[in-house]
């Protein structure tokens, strides 16, 4: 199975690279562009045949390695 | 029944009833959250200000001793060196790349709010055993922060020191120090002179970072309960570091500030009373001017907000326009938060109303002193009956393949290798050596520096610990040819309410300063992290020297480990062995032993032989001083890294793996005699594929460097 | 005859490179990347460092600095153009020279001296070597590691583009001598013309004996004799 | 509108993250892992009304600067 994990900083937390990416695209003229927030996104494939199972196992590998919990939410979504 | 607010931000009764008194009145939140950071362990050194005192701090060639952002010395010639180190143990535990990332990115603000720029850092650490996964990740994380931001804001770093024990596993130590030049005219203060000037923030918007933060975090013991406690990590932003180093020198040179101070605990409350307090002004600050990175900050919270990567510059009314201009140039936001004011009071407007009002010196200098009960532990007897059982005869070679295989004397390539070490082209001698060398361009000056600290043997016996550290760190400098010239010391330590722990502490201090006044090296900087526990347990006594040596001219061609060649003689300098194996690697590693009491430090003989080390610095190929490991090692070192072997031909196991203080190496030309550099005894001749100990046994240099190598590698494959 | 050594903010190796080629005799001036003018110059160098960070993408807002287009201009009139390190990977970007430079295999940092055998020398980076000159320098990156689309791989093989590939001490390309990753152990390239080159490694850190190397200064040499050789900013 | 870029490197140019990742995820026992790729998100906040409108100027904005085209593929999905 397919599954997509998004991994995005905490809010509140700072962003250096957005905040020069929304710099950057101000500079090429995109005002109206706001804010800007970096994330990762990692796709996985897992031989599983349970979307639940592969969902709850996936979850665990965000909390042992794929993310930071500290200063990281993630999502994950089985595409099937 | 709640908790008093007080108690939450980590203060005592009393020290609440202190504030009281000084503002004579009850403070509003605002104002307690400013006395609850500045009172705290961590800006107000309450428990080590009474003995910190007893460091020798002058030297004629001293600038700026304790007290200021960093330490300062002159070079001569209207040259001057910063140097500071820091601790940022707490941070790297909870997150251990943006830690150690934004450890480097505070240490690089005290160098270049000096004045100075920013040429080199160094990163003592200290972790648990690599067998543990969370170690390595801890290991891996730190070195990756600390790489991460010294690299992007583009400050090589040259070198540092790695130890391992059970101690640290729930409280590593993630120390960084960092060096800076500048000419003399260059040389800025924190003080804010002048009624009417005005004060400029500079760089990152102010965020929720590390409210209520890493300054109390770094003042309280670390157990389960602390979650709480928890600030928001930093996230480190060397891009905007680069951008405000390059933009607060060029204001210095075209001199459009009075006064500046980086942003660190406690951030625009301590920035703008510690500047106004050390020009015996006060200050207006208006909180709306403040460029924020979220919507609804309390005053309380941007007053304390510990965002990164902001500065605090006093200017005269009339510059201010240039500077906004120089800081937009630089991409830098800047802003006019505050103007100075006659009288002595910080005042703080928050939409027209005033939030805080205090007197600004009395933040820092009504500050808590405590003189803690002290006492020796019950448990060293115990510790010191317990010495290495050393037998009569040992397999050196064998020994030597363990010793090797140890991750904190095997090879540090792992680590250095993912550092830039080479930027900005002054590194003569880099790191894998014992100090580094750095070249001053256009002079013939050189400064070598080296970071040395012994958890084990400081906890031995902390005095004879504290001494002997700041002895191997002057000698790791004079065999690059420098001569010890500055020290500062960064204090790691257990939890200061125990009275073991404040024993401890005095008995380090003391231990360093007799070494420092033997060799006449000033101390010009420091920095004390107490609270380094984690259920109960303490860290071992664990000061760091970072040690500054300076020579002029620099040696043509300083020493370096690999320029042994076949047929050169390997000579012992420094006295006889005393059979010193307390806390020794040969004790820890072959011996599975770490009790003992180790030999004191000699100050006539330690300084014989830096003496005899900055001479030879001059002439020989190599000079390696002898540490953990002892001769042996220290040997091996040389082989490997020049890929030649050796042939010991007289000594005795003993002397080859004891850790006698004041020893080093000397590999030189066959021709050579320095036999008047007494005590010296030629030992071994290089050549030959092993490094062979005689009735000792030998091991194949292919093998001990493949050892060598891998022993931190193959931990954190 | 003069050199324009350009600074992005985020840049750092400015200072060294200016310091290398005055080691040569050759006198070098920083352009801020604001500026839209480089006419007087002969030469242009984009040197190391993090331009805006490195956020986004290496080298990817760098590109769109004003500067740029005068490069591009200059480029294609035929100026020595050299990129190091984070200058090559702008160049990449800017579309200069072909491909783009990601992380290095094993996701670490990588500073160290490494060998490159010298592949060509028909460019402004190795006209002054010798084709299988073995040369000693320090590599210093996160995203040294080369990739292009395979067709664009080819193409630079047959034309003879690749100058540099990293290779062991003897000068035999291996797996383990690759210290990054890149697709063919490409180390450094030219564009068509051979004016406008980029490496990885740091030529300016091997150009004087009390630093470890000189292994550097052929490179630089060739690149100052170009610039020598055309009149400024054409 | 916020709007989410997910940008992946093309099909069969390197991907040492992936790769890494891979490893690692393994060496911790998860076994059932297959391939794995890495790839960035950004989310933007764009003033405007129009999606579709909206969905061009941020496709146009990856084309210029948000992916390399030369190695990377980009797909943009306005959130609302
Ligand atoms: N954490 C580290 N970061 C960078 N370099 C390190 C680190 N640990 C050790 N090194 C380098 O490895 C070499 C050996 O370190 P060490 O054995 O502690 O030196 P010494 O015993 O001479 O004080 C030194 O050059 C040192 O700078
Ligand atoms: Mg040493």
């Amino acid at each position: 199975m397919k599954v997509r994990v998004s991994i995005t900083r905490k809010a509140g937390l700072s962003d250096p690279e957005g905040v020069e990416t929304h710099r950057a695209l101000h500079d090429l003229g995109y005002d109206e562009v706001g804010d800007v927030h970096f994330g990762r996104i990692i796709t996985v494939e897992v031989a599983g045949k349970d979307a639940a199972e592969v969902q709850a196992r996936v979850e665990e590998m965000c909390e042992r390695l794929l993310a930071n919990p500290v200063i990281e939410d993630y999502a994950v979504e089985v595409l099937g | 029944m709640t908790e008093p607010v007080h108690r939450t931000l980590g203060m005592t009764d009393e020290e609440y009833e202190s504030v009281v008194r000084v503002l004579d009145r009850t403070p509003e939140p605002a104002e307690l959250a400013m006395y609850s950071v500045m009172w705290s362990e961590h800006c107000s050194y309450k428990s080590s200000r009474a003995w910190l005192g007893r460091f020798p701090t002058e030297a004629p060639w001293v600038v700026v001793g304790p007290g200021e952002n960093a330490g300062v010395v002159d070079l001569g010639d209207g040259w001057l060196a910063a140097l500071r180190i820091e601790s940022h143990n707490h941070p790297s535990f909870v997150e251990p790349y943006q830690g150690a990332a934004t450890g480097v990115g505070g240490i690089l603000r005290d160098i270049f709010t000096m004045g100075a720029r920013p040429i080199a850092v160094w990163d003592p650490i200290r972790f648990g055993s690599l067998d543990q996964p969370r170690n390595r990740y801890l290991l891996k994380g730190v070195v990756a922060g600390i790489a991460g931001y010294g690299n992007a804001v583009g400050v090589p770093t040259l070198g540092g020191e790695i130890e391992f024990a059970d101690c640290y596993s729930g409280n590593p130590l993630v120390n960084v120090m960092a060096l800076g030049i500048l000419e003399r005219e260059q040389l800025v203060l924190s003080a804010a002179s002048g009624e009417g000037n005005v004060a400029v923030l500079l760089g990152a918007a102010t965020g929720r970072d590390g409210i209520g933060g890493a300054s109390i975090l770094a003042s309280a013991s670390f157990d389960e309960g602390s979650g709480a406690k928890r600030p928001s990590v930093q996230i480190g932003d060397p891009f905007e570091e680069k951008k405000l180093i390059e933009a607060c020198l060029e204001l210095y040179e075209r001199g459009l500030v009075v006064g500046i101070q980086d942003l660190g605990a406690a951030g625009i409350s301590c920035a703008t009373s510690e500047c106004a307090a050390n020009g015996g002004m006060g200050m207006d600050v208006d909180l709306d001017t403040v460029h924020l990175r979220e919507h609804g900050m309390t005053p309380g919270e941007i007053l304390m907000s510990e965002s990164q990567e902001r500065m605090l510059a006093i200017v005269r009314p009339e510059d201010v326009a240039e500077v906004l201009a120089l800081a937009e140039k630089w991409e830098v936001d800047a802003s006019s938060i505050g103007t100075v004011t006659p009288g002595g009071a910080l005042r703080v407007f928050q939409d027209g109303a005033l939030v805080a009002e205090v007197p600004a010196a009395s933040l820092s200098e009504d500050a808590p002193r405590y003189e803690r009960p002290r006492e020796r532990p019950a448990w060293l007897d115990a510790v010191w009956a317990d010495a290495p059982d050393v037998p009569d005869q040992v397999d050196v070679a064998g020994a030597l393949r363990s010793l090797l295989d140890d991750p904190a004397l095997g090879d540090r390539s792992w680590i250095y290798e993912q550092y830039d070490h080479q930027l900005f082209l002054n590194t003569v001698v880099g790191p894998g050596n014992d100090g580094s060398l750095l070249r001053i361009k256009g002079t013939e000056k050189g400064l070598a520096v080296s970071t040395d600290g012994d958890g084990l043997r400081c906890r031995l016996d902390p005095r004879r610990g504290g001494a002997r550290i700041v002895w191997e760190a002057a000698l790791n400098v004079a065999v690059t040819g420098a001569r010890p010239y500055a020290v500062v010391d960064n204090l790691n330590f257990g939890n200061p309410e125990k009275p073991e722990v404040m024993w401890q502490f005095v008995e380090v201090v003391e231990g360093m300063s007799q070494a420092c006044e033997a060799l006449g090296v000033p101390v010009i900087g420091g920095n004390v992290s107490f609270y380094n526990e984690t259920g109960g347990v303490d860290i071992h006594p664990t000061p760091v020297v970072g040690m500054l040596g300076f020579c002029d001219p620099m040696p043509p061609r300083a020493p370096r480990l690999d320029r042994a060649e076949e047929g050169m003689d390997v000579w012992l300098v420094g006295p006889e062995h005393l059979d010193d194996f307390a806390g020794s690697a040969f004790a820890r590693v072959v011996l599975g032993n770490e009790g003992g009491r180790p030999h004191d430090a000699d100050a006539e003989a330690g300084s014989t032989v830096i003496a005899h080390a900055i001479q030879l610095a001059g002439w020989s190929p190599v000079l390696h001083d002898v540490s953990a490991g002892g001769v042996a090692v220290a040997l091996a070192e040389i082989c490997i890294r020049s890929g030649v072997g050796a042939v010991v031909e007289a000594a005795d196991w003993r002397e080859l793996l004891c850790e006698s203080p004041h020893r080093f190496l000397a590999v030189l030309p066959p021709e050579a005699d320095p036999s008047d550099l007494s005590p010296i005894r030629r030992i071994a001749t290089m050549g030959g594929a092993a490094i062979d100990f005689g009735r000792y046994g030998a091991l194949p240099l292919t093998e001990a460097t493949e050892i060598w190598r891998n022993a931190l590698p193959r931990r954190l494959a | 005859m003069t050199i324009a050594v350009v600074v992005f903010p985020g840049t750092n190796c400015e200072h060294d490179v200016v310091h290398a080629l005055g080691v040569l005799g050759v006198s070098a001036d920083l352009a801020w990347h604001r500026e839209t003018d480089l006419a007087g110059a002969s030469g242009v160098v984009l040197p190391g460092g993090f331009a805006h960070g490195d956020y986004l993408r290496t080298g990817a807002i760098a590109r769109f600095s004003p500067v740029m287009t005068e490069v591009a201009r200059l480029a294609e009139a035929g100026c020595p153009v050299l990129g190091i390190c984070n200058g090559f990977q702008i160049l990449c970007e800017a579309g200069l020279l072909p491909g783009a430079l990601v992380a290095n295999r094993d996701l670490r940092f990588v500073c160290r001296p490494i060998h490159v055998r010298v592949e060509s020398t028909d460019s402004v980076l190795t006209a002054a070597a010798t084709v299988g000159d073995v040369l000693r320098i320090p590599l210093n990156s996160y995203e040294g590691n080369y990739v292009a689309p395979a067709a664009d791989v080819a193409a630079l093989e047959e034309a003879g583009r690749v100058m540099l590939r990293y290779c062991d001490p003897s000068g035999a390309v291996t797996d383990p001598a690759n210290p990054n990753g890149s697709m063919n152990a490409i180390a450094g390239i030219a564009n068509a013309a051979g004016n406008v080159a980029g490496l990885m490694p740091h030529p300016e850190r091997a150009s004087e004996e009390i630093l470890g190397s000189t292994d550097g200064r052929v490179l630089l040499e060739s690149f100052v004799a170009a610039a020598t050789a055309i009149p400024a900013g054409r």
